[in-house]
């Protein structure tokens, strides 16, 4: 029959992975046609609520953690964890296997991710005789000293707030750990704690020196590449994707580096790693070919060649590690991390997200805002995890 | 300036004028000029950091056909073009009848019918949002061209009713009476004698409805989704984020999105304002 | 001629009184489908708690009352008083510019007609060029104020100028909008006033204010309808130019009810409706104030 | 080809009071009726319900002899010629005139045939294809008429036809209506104006329709009657004031004595003269208060037949005429006269005019006219040698 | 209060030829002056030249002695009634008449006296407070007057004044605006109509223009004098058929003998009749082709004194006249005779019509009139006894 898809694969690369994946799946089973709907990516996010319950296809791309609880909750999206005991998924796709699981069940499949870390200008380094910092001292030293030689240490454009949710985990992560994360995340920690505050603590350490780019606010995270790539910027704490601009831009490997988010704390060291996944709706009219499907995605080749050509790593723990040097360094990372997280906006429901980003954006800008901002967000997870 | 007309003034007040006309041209379209000028630069210049000077390499054959190669801009196009065009068909033709009952029959709820066109049209349309969205999604039509299609239709009509009423009410009801002493139906009346009378009208109409329509942008986030059916205000938007820093590429693509209203505009200027003032200075 | 009267079908009996509504059908179909009734549904679902999957929960007044304390809906709305109160500008200017087009020199219809040209370009447009004019690092805006020794602002990114440079990007296509309604209501100014306040010894501000203003009234009355309509309306500039932020202090509230209903992070229908009757409300007093005035007129006429 | 019939016919707009009340008329085949009358009196609405155009709230119309209350316009066999003219400005010259038969599915051959002959007898033929826009005035006039003559009807309509033309055209136009109707002569015409020379030339009868509270008292109809009726026997002063131009001067007086045929009057002001009038005032008893009317044309200056002297005020000389303009005395308006171009005098003078018994009209206090007793003397010109 | 001196006036709008040439006249200080002639002749241009309101293309216009070409409307002196009265619709009656007071910046308590003082001459004190649009038609006419005289000018200007308003407000108001000027009489006026009466009553100038080619040949004036001069010595044809209404008769002819008092004439057509009319013809030849012209109300039906006679093609009954309608023959138009209302006679009776020789006006091959050697006849009335 038709299999019908619905991805949110609006840009070139994930476009030709998709293409790719029907081409394998339709030559491995010949009786199913495979039909594609691009989404534009932002608008995908509003759309699969309208076409889950109203037209719903075979198979959509999501994300996976809190950000697939709403459909969960609403019986939008089918349980699939027949598949995952037939195939085995429980060991093969073992590091996304929790955030698949809601009530015990699985209701879809991972089938990418990418690691977050800070890439730097190894040649900015270097030339003010900095080390790559291990931990936070050393990262804030070596920020004086950038700073003090007219280069603003990190680059970072915060108008679509969501960059601001990568400093909030890691700074959270390193200073109270994974497992506080989540329960803040999860909403069971107020964001008044004494703990959320020493975050702030640390935060403010970059904020009020000015460490990070001037009118960050004015620019997506692509606006400030130009300055990392430029040299008037030497850190930029971002996902693995940033790395084909940054190419772009024209730096070469020489001049680019990449290293894990400095330990703060000492607790154990997890890591932000947004997992992409499929799933099947569960009006979906070709259930049985949806369920070939998940399977083929699973497994370790397709893994492989999908994030050849998404230049991301795959899930499924026997795919073929990458050879690029980045995703090398993020595999080892990941492989090491204590656990990893989604990233705030896929941990944290959506309007709690939308708040809390919107807060810590108003904090980088403002940082004498701190306590209205944490007292703002409190008030918004008293009414949303009510 | 006004009411004096410049002839009657000083030769040193009328050559400022003269001077001062094209100089107060540019500065006001500066913003749009600047657009055009980077449309055609290269990416030298945006590395150089010329945005804003004389484009030093001239790409605008480069540059317009990357925006038409590289994203599917030609698509937005053409969705826009059958969301505008059925839009202003299908509201003109509604709002004729609608405007025809209501400015040539007199009968008791008759202002009482004109004012719920009029104040519909006045409402912040915001407020429709959640239930057009409902409806068309129970339509099945929800992220299509025809959900917009029919919204637009709809909307337009308020707008389009309270026109074409006031312009056939200002027509000389003795042409509707000899009409009728010669012997035509109501039908025949609207049909052969008010429809090719207001024809100015409709040209009017046709042209600020498209535009109206054409500039679109809230309605397209709320309906539409997917490349498939956007149209290109939207489709400018979301190219907007793919295209960060290239602003040769943005450029191309706004006066791409600019140029059919634009040139609208311009062939049809007269029918333009008129339509524009008609239904304005009556409100 | 004088065949005796034909036997009249009730048909033609009633032609006349069955006619205007069976004109009227099609529009007030669509129009009451689209319009009029979701009107009322807009109303009904703000009682509701509803994120358009599940089942909608009856919770009567909870939205609005949640809005009454929401600081973010509070800044939505005075930015939408601060939107109405600028936007007005639009209309002084479009005078002033219409006064000064309003003259027979050979070229003034092109020039006049370039002058429209941002009214017909699309917002989404206007509002790109806009952001890039005030981007801090390659925008205009910013090497004009370095020009002149002035320390270069990010508008858009500070909380206290965002709203003025949103608006200023707005205020673009209202004054040539307002410039054409006054350009027309100056064809309509009747020279044998001009004439006669001439030989009454008027001239410069005090015939344009006794004479030439008053005769414009018709068209700044409209003017101040769109004006008004269209500052409460906006949504284009800020969901292009800031999406709102930075941290939401660009708000207004019809795209802070798009943000709460239909946005991303959004979906909750019953609060983004309460804000759309919030706004519905305002400009229903508006609105009215219209209609009366159209009332008046219509009366005045008939 | 049909007579028109209103029987007892009321108006009234919405809860409003009637506009037009108790009108009955009979309008015989052929005749040409002309509607005159105050603005607002309600000409227009008559005609618009004998064309169809306005509901009839009471009473009863019959064209040709069929009640026609709930016909529609089309199908009652009138034409209508509007003050507009109401062209199609979107069809021809011939299109328009071709209109009505049209729609009534007449054969095609045969419109075009009917069509030549109207534009042919209305000097219309070369502006056939013309687009009404490039018409002069007197050329829409025309083409409106030839619109209402091709579809052979048998009432014609005109709604003042005439006002939207410059003087000499409006003469002109006035003859051809005038030639139209003797060659056509079996329709009737109702013919709506305010001009009393239109009224006065072209009518076979004139009916003068009340306005304002007179209405509801006496009804609609002022008086109906041939042109020189009106002007000579006028019922009332309403309808002496209201034919000839200038209008007829009007003084106050008492009624000394009332014979068969003459009555004598003492005007209130001036001298208190006493005026014999050709009228019998016998139904009134002597010390009536009496309004004497007379026309301007026939206060003849300087004359010595029952003579008044009055103060001149002023005069103004046309060349073809002069007027006078006296102060009239008794709480009167000005008393005008009209002489001869040549005659004229200084201001201030005391004139004499003298007021022939037989010009003389006569109203009792309620403004009804008491009956004259001479004929209008009509001279019948001699054919010349 | 003020003279005004036109001298070798031209103008000329852009490019096109001059709409207004080579006008020469003197209106003196309180002197009433009328322009009259036909639509588009210029009349309004040349009053809008007088209150500055266009341009002069040539010649010099003087008011009250000082060269005014370049001074602005309001230092003018001039006040001008407009055809619409140009009220200002949003200002009450008492800000219209008081706005150009303030705007000179007079004091407060002085413009109050003032407008009262006018709005007390033209009635309008109750309604001071309304604004113009719940105003009649002739009180809008007062209003727009009134505004004129409270700034006392030297000189008022008046562009058709009267010619929106209904015809018994037409003769009421020429009456007020008569009765103005010999009030305020020092201010000199000029008053535009094309209605002939008003220009015959008001006038104690009539300047009647020429317009097409005429003004290329002889300039604008087409002749300047007294009311009455122009009704009985019109300089040409042009001026002999505009003045008087119902218009001359013209019929042709050839000049048979000319004497120093009298001139004999064959008519064309008809039965090619002798008639002597009183002209110094001396300077044609005999046998020149030549026009004559007589008024309809000159012409006597029924007289003996040189009779001609024509077969009737129709009469208008007025009343007060009948205008009878001769068929003239010899290719001019139809003959116009005015009779007394009791005239009437038989559809194509041939009736005779007297031409007496004093009536008759004689104009040359170029339109030229020939000089009339009787005096007008005009008879003062005596003061009565
Ligand atoms: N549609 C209407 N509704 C209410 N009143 C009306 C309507 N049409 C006319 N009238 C009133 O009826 C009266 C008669 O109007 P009509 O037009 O017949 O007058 P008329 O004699 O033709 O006047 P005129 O000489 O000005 O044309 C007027 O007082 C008018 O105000
Ligand atoms: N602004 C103008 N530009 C060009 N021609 C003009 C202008 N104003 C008037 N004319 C021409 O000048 C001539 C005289 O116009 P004017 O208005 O003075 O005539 P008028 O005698 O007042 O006519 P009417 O009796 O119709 O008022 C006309 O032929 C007119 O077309
Ligand atoms: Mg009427
Ligand atoms: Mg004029």
């Amino acid at each position: 029959g038709t299999l019908v898809i619905n991805t949110d694969a609006s840009d070139p690369a994930p476009k030709a992975a998709w293409e790719a994946m029907a081409k394998g799946f339709m030559a491995a089973n010949p009786d199913v046609t495979v039909k594609i709907n691009t989404f534009d990516h932002e608008g995908f996010k509003t759309s699969i609520r309208n076409f889950l319950s109203a037209n719903p296809p075979d198979i959509v791309t999501w994300y996976a953690g809190n950000r697939m609880a709403p459909f969960v909750n609403a019986g939008l999206f089918e349980d699939v964890s027949d598949v995952w005991t037939k195939e085995n998924l429980g060991t093969q796709l073992k590091s996304a296997a929790s955030s698949m699981t809601i009530n015990g069940k699985q209701w879809g499949v991972p089938y990418t991710y990418y690691q977050w870390g800070i890439y730097y200008r190894k040649d900015i380094f270097a030339k003010n005789n900095i080390a790559v910092p291990k931990d936070w001292k050393e990262l804030l030293a070596a920020s004086a000293r950038l700073k003090a030689a007219g280069v603003t240490p990190f680059a970072i454009g915060t108008k679509a707030l969501w960059p601001t949710g990568g400093w909030f985990d890691y700074l959270n992560m390193r200073v109270n750990g994974y497992e506080f994360h989540m329960d803040l995340t999860a909403g069971k920690v107020p964001y008044t704690d004494r703990r959320v505050q020493e975050v702030f603590d640390r935060w403010d350490e970059l904020t009020k020196p000015g460490y990070f780019l001037a009118n960050h606010a004015s620019y997506d995270w692509q606006d400030a590449v130009p300055a990392f790539v430029k040299g008037e910027a030497a850190m930029y704490l971002m996902g693995n994707f940033a790395v084909d601009p940054f190419k772009k831009g024209g730096l070469s490997e020489a001049q680019l580096g990449f290293m894990q988010f400095p330990k703060i704390n000492n607790v154990p060291m997890a890591e932000d790693a947004p997992t992409d996944t499929i799933h099947i709706p569960a009006k979906a009219k070709n259930k049985a070919d949806a369920r070939r499907f998940l399977a083929y995605v699973a497994s370790a080749k397709v893994q492989t060649e999908v994030n050849a050509i998404l230049g991301q790593l795959p899930v499924n723990k026997d795919a073929t590690r990458p050879s690029d040097t980045y995703l090398k360094d993020g595999f080892t990372m990941l492989s090491n991390a204590y656990a990893l997280g989604q990233f705030y906006d896929r941990d944290a429901p959506a309007e709690m997200a939308k708040a809390g980003m919107e807060g810590f954006q108003r904090y980088m800008v403002k940082p004498e805002s701190r306590k209205e901002v944490l007292e703002r967000l409190e008030q918004v997870r008293q009414r949303v995890y009510k | 300036m006004f009411p004096t007309p410049i002839e009657r003034c000083s030769p040193l007040t009328r050559g400022l004028y003269r001077a001062g006309l094209p100089l107060a041209l540019i500065v006001w379209l500066l913003p749009i000029l600047a657009v055009a000028m980077t449309s055609i630069r290269g990416a030298g210049d945006m590395a150089a950091g010329n945005y804003w000077g004389l484009p030093t390499e001239w790409q605008l054959l480069e540059n317009y056909s990357a925006v038409f190669r590289d994203t599917p801009i030609a698509r937005y196009i053409g969705n826009s073009l059958m969301v505008a065009i059925p839009t202003v068909i299908g509201a003109i033709a509604l709002s004729c009848l609608a405007g025809f009952a209501l400015g040539v029959y007199r009968f008791k709820a008759n202002l009482a019918v004109f004012f719920l066109f009029v104040g519909g049209n006045f409402i912040p349309f915001q407020i429709l949002m959640v239930p057009v969205r409902d409806l068309s999604l129970r339509l099945g039509l929800y992220d299509s061209i025809g959900a917009l299609v029919l919204f637009h239709i709809a909307f337009q009509t308020g707008f389009c009713t309270f026109f074409m009423r006031n312009f056939i009410r200002d027509l000389p009801h003795e042409l509707i009476e000899a009409a009728r002493i010669e012997g035509a139906s109501e039908w025949q009346i609207f049909w052969r004698v008010v429809l090719p009378l207001v024809r100015p009208a409709l040209a009017a109409l046709s042209v600020l409805i498209f535009t109206f329509i054409w500039n679109d942008y809230f309605w397209a986030t709320v309906l539409i989704q997917g490349d498939h059916a956007m149209p290109v205000t939207g489709g400018l938007k979301s190219l907007n984020g793919q295209w960060v820093a290239q602003w040769h590429l943005v450029s191309a693509g706004s006066i791409i999105a600019a140029l059919p209203p634009v040139a609208i505009f311009f062939l049809m200027q007269k029918q333009f304002i008129a339509g524009l003032t008609l239904g304005a200075t009556k409100g | 001629m004088t065949a005796p009267p034909p036997r009249l079908s009730w048909w033609r009996r009633h032609q006349r009184q069955l006619a205007p509504w069976l004109f009227l059908m099609p529009a007030l179909l669509m129009f009451g489908l689209y319009v009029i009734a979701p009107i009322f549904e807009s109303i009904a679902i703000s009682l509701y708690d509803w994120d358009g999957l599940g089942e909608a929960k009856y919770i009567g007044l909870a939205n609005y009352i949640e809005l009454a304390g929401d600081p973010d809906f509070r800044v939505a709305l005075r930015n939408n008083l601060l939107w109405l109160a600028l936007f007005l500008l639009s209309v002084p200017i479009g005078l002033g510019l219409a006064l000064f087009l309003n003259q027979t020199v050979s070229g003034i219809r092109l020039v006049k007609s370039m002058f429209f040209f941002p009214f017909v370009i699309s917002q989404v447009v206007i509002g790109l060029v806009f952001t890039w004019f005030y981007n801090p690092t390659i925008g205009l805006l910013p090497q004009l104020l370095a020009l002149v020794g002035l320390p270069d602002v990010a508008v858009l990114s500070d909380e206290r100028l965002v709203n003025y440079g949103v608006i200023a990007a707005a205020l673009y296509p209202q004054i040539a909008y307002c410039m054409i309604l006054y350009l027309t209501g100056l064809n309509g100014v009747r020279p044998d006033l001009i004439e006669a306040a001439r030989l009454e010894g008027a001239k410069g501000w005090s015939m344009l204010w006794h004479v030439v203003l008053p005769q414009l009234r018709p068209a700044t009355f409209i003017a101040m309808v769109v004006t008004i309509i269209g500052s409460l309306r906006s949504f284009d500039m800020v969901s292009i130019m800031t999406s709102g932020g930075p941290y939401g202090s660009s708000r207004v509230l019809a795209f802070y009810m798009y943000e709460q209903a239909l946005s991303e992070y959004g979906y909750r229908m019953g609060y983004g409706t309460a804000i759309a009757t919030v706004l519905f409300s305002i400009m229903l007093v508006y609105i009215t104030f219209v209609l009366w005035r159209i009332y008046q007129q219509e009366k005045d006429l008939a | 080809m049909a007579s028109i019939e209103l029987s007892s016919v009321f108006k009234a707009y919405g809860d409003h009071a009637p506009v037009i009340r108790d009108v009955n008329l009979h309008i015989a085949q052929g005749e040409f009726c002309v509607f005159v009358g105050p603005s607002g009196c309600g000409k227009s609405t008559l005609l618009r319900m004998i064309a169809g155009l306005e509901d009839i709230s009471g009473g009863e119309l019959r064209i040709g002899g069929q009640r026609m209350n709930e016909v529609a316009p089309a199908q009652r066999g009138v034409a209508m010629v509007f003050q507009s003219y109401a062209l199609f400005p979107h069809m021809s010259v011939y299109e328009n005139m071709a209109f009505g038969l049209g729609l009534a599915k007449v054969d095609k051959a045969v419109i075009r045939e009917k069509v030549t002959a109207a534009a042919r007898v209305l000097q219309l033929e070369h502006l056939l294809e013309r687009k009404p826009k490039a018409l002069s005035g007197g050329q829409r006039q025309r083409v409106a008429i030839g619109r209402a003559i091709v579809r052979e009807p048998g009432v014609f309509l005109f709604d003042e036809p005439l006002s939207n033309l410059d003087a000499a055209l409006r003469v002109q136009t006035r003859f051809e209506i005038a030639k139209l109707h003797r060659d056509f002569g079996r329709a009737s015409t109702v013919y709506v104006t305010h001009d009393q020379v239109e009224a006065m030339t072209l009518a076979d009868r004139i009916l003068l329709l009340n306005s304002g509270e007179a209405v509801a008292r006496e009804g609609s109809v002022a008086q109906c009657g041939s042109p020189l009726e009106l002007y000579h026997r006028p019922r009332n002063l309403f309808v002496a004031g209201f034919i000839g131009s200038p209008k007829m001067n009007f003084l106050r007086g008492r009624l000394v004595e009332a014979g068969p045929a003459q009555a004598t009057v003492r005007l209130d002001g001036g001298a208190g003269e006493l005026l014999r009038a050709a009228v019998d005032a016998r139904r009134l008893q002597a010390g009536a208060p009496v309004t004497l009317g007379i026309r301007p044309e026939h206060a003849r200056l300087g004359g010595d037949e029952q003579p008044i002297v009055r103060p001149m005020q002023w005069q103004e000389r046309l060349g073809e005429a002069t007027y006078f303009y006296l102060e009239a005395g008794g709480g009167a308006e000005t008393f005008v006269a009209r002489a001869p171009g040549q005659a004229h005098a200084g201001a201030g003078t005391r004139l004499a005019v003298s007021l022939p018994a037989e010009a003389i009209h006569l109203f009792d206090a309620q403004g009804l006219a008491l009956p004259r007793t001479v004929e209008a003397a009509d001279i019948r010109l001699p054919e010349a040698a």
